[in-house]
């Protein structure tokens, strides 16, 4: 295959991305731009082993196959067994972060073709090649180890809450300063020695700079580091000297850092705020230890009986409505309370779960009708009028410390009000705070009545209850 | 390519990526960002071409690793990405 | 530049205008034309370069003629679509 | 002045062009955005004498200044000295022809670039850089001589319908048959003949192209022949290795082609119809002629009377409120008919005037407050409780037949409906019909009362009649 007809092919692949995020970018079109996407890479996969771009400085054609053919196959074999059941068997809880692990694994690779493209130019390499090559093996790192980190932040693998230790800032400036000076330390001297200390330095620093972000921040960090991927591929493009990954990597480090800030804006972090936590923060006293203070808790009798003389009830859905997977019970409840005249609406906040649209994807998968899932906007001002808010495994979204007290994790985040409800019903299991690790002194407000127990469990009996009233 | 080439692509792509994501609504951020994610996968290209340049065990070894890695984020990324947008057509209605 | 650089730029050079002039008001219809016809109005620097590299008399005069007609195009464009724009900040009232 | 930092700088310039788009599609941004364009533009225009790139094949750089540096900025100033004083001088009603004037030019001057260019290269030009400029010598020709006719048109230096002569489809068919031949006589034979040739068809080509084209598609296809101008522009920076021109005239290209296509839209045109209207029209008999049928015309008290008892007015300008210059007047009566508390609005149709938004630019200049202007999805439900609409200048833009009479120039044009409106009021000199030269049933409907003379002097004359009450 000629040079111009491969590189025409890796533009029309890269015309694909685009049209992918175009299409990603609006409900209708959405799958299908996933689609658009999925075909361009294919077309980018299949015509690489037609044809191979001479390497950086030489300028020597080869004849087919590649060198190695059978070996790319088979590591390209693993890496299908490892990946397609991964995604295919998550639960939709868990794909925040397998999307932070794939994530990690591409910034590995794109550290990893930097790292073997330098080993094989050699004292050939440019200056402008070795900088990239210095860019992306540092950006690829952090991103690799800072994805592992938020993985396990997310699975709960740690804990979710800021790492902060004493001096830790200190620790982290002086890794980023190493991290730089043996940038310059393998641009002048070359050699494989720095570029290895280089990756370990960054290594080190992408798990540093991840363990202070508060959890509530872990989405925010997992675009901003899946930019940054991006941004690590087109470099590699360049040294490559491939428009494909080029465009690509350009594309998803600018559509990612935008991403980014309006994902920052829906959950009202500042982003500064949030990527330099570790600066600014000061280590907190644990405060998620339930208190033991009164509470007022109810039966599913007493709830089925609140809701059968609403007039108007907002359902507010949360990470423990996914965790229960009570999705399609609390269709059920909603479909009964309509069938009974009550006006009901689902409140969704955009950060409600563990990524954002989470409420979202796990309503439209019991089929519940768009018209009835409200935006955090649209809902707010009629709480005054609703009679029951009913709070479904979910606590920070509805949290009035985010708009009561400055400093607590989640300060300044738009909450649903449910509090202007004339009633509040929370179903969860405990008195165990949400994902900030801050207390609710919603939970202990006279309006407010507990419904302990499973939410799928408790949505049963309260549907069996109110069907029997 | 020349840098002048180089930096005018990259300056546009900027550009076209900023413009086509800058109006996406919350709905869709999980998706689009599990989709871009996806699509920076295509680095795989890049490590078969290092793998296809590889003249030491090392070099194969960790070339090898790459394709590794870059398939899963590649393909796994697409098919997450999928599975998440084939809940959002639920609105048709109609029982699971 | 190599014939891909120059394709790859063009490419991206649609997508950016497709995306960024998708969605204009009716209203802006005309500002837009008319400010997008001044841009174009930089063919001026071609025909300053060449003017430069003109040899004949032949190519002189022609190259100066586009000058004059591109200057027209882009200085002129530029002053119209900012007196048609200047009018539509007459949201704030007061006299004429 | 480096190579590098010389390109540099023209992308810079470019950058500026996508700002000034991107600025110019939003009405708060738009002013910015136009100075944002003419910032790039100078920059690069005075970075070009500086330092020129050297032409197609030749490499030698040389040294400053340019050569013919006097003639280059004695033609600067010539064009200085035509267009300011034009873009300053020229009224409102007559932009859309300036418009039309500046794009032609535009082309003439891409076209003679490259023509020049070709005479320089001679023998040396290869073949891309032969197809590029036959590419630029056609289409800006085209552009050249098609907006001429388009502003001959405006200026109604010839007549607004559409020129149609039996055989024409055939004529124009030979012509491009004509201009393609001689594209390809210039790319196999070379040489200064041919190429004169070209640029001769196609200039007639561009007359033909837009003779048959309706008054009332005119916008359309000076923003179709912008486009072009754009595309020839990016074809130029290809044979003068330009980035910033590629970049430039393929911004222009890509967001003309979707301008007009959005301009086509509001018209309720279809694109092909326009252009290829030359080969699907038939020649029309004149329908122009006003008939001797009665109709009610009205004095100004006649006017003030309806007005003063209504409850709801809906102004509809047209393009006879821009030629009477009666826009500071029809606020005034808008303005009084507030104070009488009769409820006012401005109906405003997108293609009202001889340019889009013509009628919002218009009526911003007498200040009237964006909150009174109704675009047509809002304005026509409501014509069922309005009492009076009172149709000012405006003709094609009211008249049913684009709903009614299929075949009609203006058919499938969405419109204003103001026959739904209890009474009708016509502000205008004359029986004669509107740009697209056709009859208006809606003159002589019963609930029909004309108002005949200057816009201007009846506006006047109504405010005094509408004071006395
Ligand atoms: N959406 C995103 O993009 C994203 C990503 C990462 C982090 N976050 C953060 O996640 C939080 C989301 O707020 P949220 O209100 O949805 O969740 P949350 O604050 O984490 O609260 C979840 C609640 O659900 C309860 N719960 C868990 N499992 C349950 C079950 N099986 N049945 C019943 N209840 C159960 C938990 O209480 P018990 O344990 O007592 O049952 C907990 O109070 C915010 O802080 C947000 O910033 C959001
Ligand atoms: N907006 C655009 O982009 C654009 C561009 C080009 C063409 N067009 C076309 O232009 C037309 C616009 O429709 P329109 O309804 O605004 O205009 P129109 O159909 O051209 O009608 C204008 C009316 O104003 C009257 N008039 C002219 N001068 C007057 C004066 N001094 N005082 C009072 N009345 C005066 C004329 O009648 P008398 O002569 O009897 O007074 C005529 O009936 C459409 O066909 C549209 O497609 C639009």
């Amino acid at each position: 295959m000629s040079q111009t007809l491969y590189d025409l092919i890796g533009l029309a692949a890269g015309v694909c991305f685009i049209l992918a995020l175009k299409g990603l970018s609006h409900p209708k079109s959405a799958r299908r731009g996933n689609l658009i996407g999925a075909l361009g890479a294919t077309i980018a996969t299949l015509v690489v082993f037609l044809y191979v771009t001479p390497s950086g400085e030489s300028t020597e054609s080869h004849s087919l196959p590649l060198h190695n053919l059978g070996w790319i196959l088979g590591a390209i074999a693993v890496g299908l067994i490892i990946g397609v059941p991964a995604a295919r068997k998550v639960q939709m809880t868990q794909m925040p972060q397998l999307v932070a692990l794939f994530n990690g694994v591409g910034g590995g690779a794109a550290a990893l073709v930097a790292i073997v493209e330098y080993l094989n130019l050699g004292s050939t390499a440019t200056t402008a090649e070795v900088i990239f090559t210095v860019f992306t093996v540092v950006v690829g790192c952090v991103s690799f180890s800072g994805s592992i980190i938020t993985f396990m932040k997310l699975q709960e693998l740690m804990t979710t809450r800021p790492v902060i230790f004493p001096g830790g800032r200190f620790v982290i400036a002086a890794t980023l300063a190493a991290v730089l000076g043996s940038s310059v330390w393998v641009v002048s001297a070359l050699g494989t020695t720095p570029l290895v200390v280089l990756a370990a330095l960054s290594l080190a620093f992408g798990i540093l700079f991840v363990l202070p972000v508060g959890g509530a921040d872990v989405p925010i960090v997992i675009s901003l580091l899946n930019a940054f991927t991006g941004l690590t591929v087109a470099a590699s493009g360049y040294v490559l000297n491939s428009t494909l990954l080029i465009i690509a990597g350009t594309l998803v480090g600018a559509s990612g850092t935008i991403l980014t800030r309006l994902m920052a804006e829906a959950m009202g972090r500042s982003l500064f705020g949030t990527l330099f936590g570790a600066f600014t923060a000061k280590p907190q006293a644990a405060t998620g230890v339930a208190e033991e203070r009164p509470v007022r808790s109810g039966s599913p009798d007493d709830v089925a009986i609140l809701l059968n003389y609403a007039r108007r009830v907002v359902i507010v859905p949360g990470f423990g409505l996914a965790v229960a997977q009570a999705q399609h019970t609390v269709r059920e409840l909603a479909d009964l309370m309509l069938s009974k005249g009550i006006d009901v609406a689902y409140g969704i906040h955009p950060v409600a779960g563990r990524m954002p649209g989470h409420m979202n994807v796990l309503l439209a998968e019991a089929n519940v009708p768009y018209d009835q899932l409200a935006e955090m906007e649209e809902v707010n001002p009629t709480f005054g009028q609703t009679d029951v808010a009913i709070v479904i495994g979910a606590n920070d979204v509805v949290n009035p410390a985010a708009q009561t007290t400055p400093g607590c994790p989640i300060y300044g985040m738009p909450i649903l009000e449910v509090s202007h409800a004339a009633n509040v019903i929370f179903l969860k299991r405990s008195m165990r705070p949400g994902f900030a690790g801050i207390e609710n002194e919603l939970l202990y407000d006279p309006k407010t009545m507990l419904l302990f127990g499973d939410a799928k469990a408790s949505l049963t009996k309260v549907v069996s209850a109110l069907k029997a009233l | 390519m020349d840098a002048i080439a180089v930096i005018s692509i990259f300056v546009l792509a900027v550009f076209v990526g900023f413009e086509v994501v800058s109006k996406v609504s919350s709905t869709l951020h999980t998706p689009l960002m599990s989709g871009a994610n996806a699509i920076h996968g295509v680095i795989l290209v890049g490590a078969i071409i290092v793998a296809d340049h590889s003249k030491t065990n090392l070099e194969l070894g960790l070339s090898l690793a790459a394709i590794v890695l870059a398939t899963i984020n590649m393909v796994g990324g697409f098919v997450v990405t999928d599975r998440m947008l084939e809940m959002f057509k639920g609105k048709k209605g109609g029982s699971k």
